[in-house]
């Protein structure tokens, strides 16, 4: 059975948005969590730092770099820059 | 049958149902490890930061589709497809009653914080109630040796209870899909929602990842009064109100069986009835 | 770029239920309207029979004949049946 | 813009947007028929047998034929002839009224697809779920079996209740054109008696996409759910976690009913332009 049809946000050749986060800034992403309740298409994700070693070990949110922020499915951003506004740092910065 | 029954379902349990088969939850199944690969299965938690990927990830199906290159687009769906199915982390989805079913046949049952809406929308689950996710055999007898994972600790509860937590849940609109940490070992019963739940967002967005249910909702267009109170509980996009006949109308095609719409009908008008029955549904998992 | 605003994954190759309608037994569908209403997804077409010199005309529907129906999107029947046990004359055959 | 604004569109009228834009409603574009073709525009509706283009069928057999080119040139070629003929746009309930305004005469008709898909046969001038617009319905006697229950002709503020009944009910507004930019038709549609939604969700051609685009105001929505009976598109899902609904921005057709069915006003349409991925997803 050969794969299904390819989905809109597929559209071949379409190129995503950039969104660069300026991790300087955002360091307690899992604390203030503004722009991952915002975004109305889910982009972005918060992540642990993943370190080897450290995998036995609890991470504390509250320190600065234990986690992280990333935008995984920047397929779905359609640049309606919410997380912009709502980011009280300006970490965000997204290119079409 | 789906390719888990396929290889894992005995005729004798649940006629061929893999999920039935009480040899998928025996304690040997825990040390069940692949040749040669290594923290896979349990151990390979997404938090132990050792969860090697083999093979293409998102970003580089992004950079093919941004490339506009059709050919490198499929085969990196087909190898993150063929990849979901040999590792057999996101597993299928169960109706209500099939998940009240399972619930008697696992032992070890724990309710624990949701690892995706940590991810997807920072919800800390720190105490019992608000937990709705649930970690399932033997491996979770080794909670305390991820304290990142289990950070408001675990609620090892017995079957009764698990089973009126997973009708609560099931009140409340989430879908229930067993996850398999190396099938077919089930390590998790997640109860999910769309876009939080990653296996159901990769599955209604690119189509890989998550088996369609043994079940296909029906409507019964006598009994159905054109509420829509069951529209508002399908993740998958595929019930729709049409307007004219003033009934509640399913795409089969798009149906994962999850059983939300036919649990939230008030009259009990959707019914879910079996995927072999339809024949043209026989290949749609 | 190809804009392809496909929204449902179609799966290629796949073999779609033969429908077929008897004409004799099924003379007046557009006062039976049975398998045209009960069908979940709307599989069945009804249309007058496209006479191209009539087509000022009005055409009764209780004239057999006028109105035929057309199994118009078989690629969504799912062979639930329902249009089989809903015929009064037992019109449909659907193999796959 | 959409390919007709880009065509038809005039930045004088209505910001550019083609259906706001009077020439297209003037009695010259009832002549404009296409050199060297026979029976287009009004005189081809589907009730006289003259459309020759490609149907469903072909479609499908291309697709049991697993000949993905052969289904991409026909889909391109359908849209195509959809461009120049009987295309159409989705139209929020508030650029429909707007419509009104220009069009004239208006008349109320029994709707065809319903017809045809599920045999619903509306006689009686309150059943009526069809719009047909443009001098093309001053002709109406000459097609007995287009118009079986008669035409019942509105003014515009009759029209504008009308639309607001029907857009209560939950149907789409999609503004039909009979050789483009000709508006010929404003059909009341749902999924899946209309074939143009119909094609739109399930090929991928067929009706465009309006103008606006749904979003919801996270604070105003308390999870009540009503909006998800309503949307036709499946772009629109209840996320139980945040007990917010959650659109889908590449789905959503903009047709404005999730919006005009909250209660609490809590989904708002806005302009597409101003979400630069959306540019073109039409």
């Amino acid at each position: 059975m050969t794969m299904p049809r390819r989905l809109p946000e597929m559209v071949l050749g379409r190129k995503f948005p950039k969104i660069t986060i300026d991790q300087e800034k955002c360091t307690v992403p899992f604390l203030c969590k503004k722009c991952l309740q915002i975004c109305p298409e889910a982009v972005f994700h918060v992540t642990r730092v993943m370190k080897y070693e450290k995998r036995l070990e609890e991470m504390d949110p509250r320190i600065d770099g234990y986690f992280v922020l990333h935008a995984t499915r920047r397929d779905r951003c359609t640049v309606c820059n919410r997380c912009i506004d709502v980011c009280p740092v300006d970490a965000i910065k997204i290119e079409v | 049958m789906c390719y888990l029954c396929d290889q894992y379902g005995d005729q004798q349990y649940g006629n061929g149902l893999w999920y039935m088969n009480p040899y998928n939850y025996a304690r040997n199944m825990y040390k069940l490890r692949l040749p040669g690969e290594v923290y896979k299965g349990p151990e390979a938690g997404i938090e132990t930061g050792e969860f090697e990927r083999t093979g293409p990830t998102q970003d580089d199906l992004f950079a093919a589709i941004e490339k506009g290159d059709a050919t490198e687009v499929d085969n990196i769906i087909k190898a993150l497809d063929a990849r979901s199915r040999q590792s057999g982390t996101p597993g299928q989805v169960l109706p209500l009653k099939d998940a009240l079913a399972v619930l008697d046949l696992m032992t070890c049952i724990g309710l624990i914080a949701c690892l995706c809406r940590k991810g997807v929308r920072a919800i800390d689950e720190r105490n019992e109630h608000e937990y709705t996710c649930m970690g399932m055999g033997v491996g979770m007898l080794k909670w305390e040796r991820w304290p990142e994972r289990y950070k408001g600790g675990v609620k090892f509860v017995n079957p009764e209870e698990a089973q009126e937590w997973t009708r609560e849940m099931d009140r409340r609109g989430f879908c229930h899909i067993l996850m398999l940490f190396g099938a077919p070992f089930i390590g998790g019963f997640c109860q999910c929602d769309y876009p939080d739940c990653m296996a159901l967002r990769n599955a209604v967005d690119l189509g890989i990842g998550t088996l369609k249910s043994h079940y296909v909702a029906q409507v019964d267009y006598d009994i159905c009064n054109g509420c829509g109170i069951c529209a508002s509980r399908c993740q998958w996009g595929a019930l729709k109100f049409e307007a004219t006949t003033r009934k509640a109308s399913i795409d089969q095609f798009k149906c994962y069986g999850c059983g939300l719409c036919e649990t939230g009908c008030p009259r009990g008008a959707i019914t879910l009835i079996e995927r072999v029955n339809l024949p043209a549904l026989a290949e749609v998992w | 770029m190809t804009i392809l605003r496909q929204s449902a994954p179609v799966i290629f190759g796949r073999k779609f239920p033969k429908i077929t309608i008897d004409q004799e037994k099924c003379t007046v569908p557009f006062l039976c309207k049975k398998c045209l209403q009960a069908c979940p997804i709307a599989v069945f077409f009804v249309e007058r029979v496209m006479a191209k010199e009539k087509r000022l005309e009005e055409v009764d529907p209780r004239i057999p004949g006028n109105y035929v129906v057309v199994a118009e999107r078989r690629d969504r029947c799912t062979m639930c049946n329902r249009c089989i046990d809903v015929c009064p004359v037992d019109a449909i055959k659907i193999e796959v | 813009m959409c390919y007709l604004c880009d065509e038809y569109g005039n930045p004088e009228f209505g910001g550019g947007i083609w259906y706001l834009n009077p020439y297209n409603y003037s009695r010259n574009m009832y002549k404009l028929r296409l050199p060297g073709e026979g029976h287009k525009g009004v005189e081809a509706s589907p009730e006289t047998g003259e459309s020759t283009g490609p149907t469903t069928a072909d479609l499908l057999n291309l697709i049991e034929k697993d000949d993905r080119e052969g289904f991409d040139r026909l889909v391109k070629q359908m849209d195509e002839g959809m461009r120049q003929g009987g295309g159409g746009q989705v139209l929020p309930l508030k650029d429909a009224e707007k419509v009104m305004d220009l069009c004239s005469p208006i008349g109320l008709i029994a709707c065809l697809c319903r017809k045809n898909w599920r045999a619903v046969d509306e006689r009686s001038e309150n059943e009526y779920t069809c719009m047909g617009m443009g001098v093309g319905m001053l002709k109406w006697e000459r097609w007995p079996e287009r118009y079986k229950g008669g035409c019942k002709f509105v003014n515009h503020e009759e029209a504008k209740e009308w639309l607001r009944e029907l857009d209560r009910k939950g149907f789409c507004h999609c503004l039909m054109m009979f050789g483009a930019p000709y508006i010929g038709g404003f059909c009341q549609c749902d999924f899946p008696d209309c074939n143009l939604i119909r094609w739109a969700v399930d090929f991928g051609f067929g009706v465009l996409k309006s103008h606006y685009v749904a979003q919801v105001d996270y604070d105003a929505c308390n999870g009540c759910g009503i909006c998800a009976s309503r949307c036709q598109w499946g772009a629109l899902k209840f996320e139980v976690t945040t007990k917010k609904a959650s659109i889908d921005a590449f789905k959503c057709y903009g047709c404005g009913v999730c919006e005009t069915g909250c209660p609490r006003k809590a989904i708002e349409l806005i302009d597409r332009k101003s979400l630069p991925a959306l540019a073109e997803v039409w």
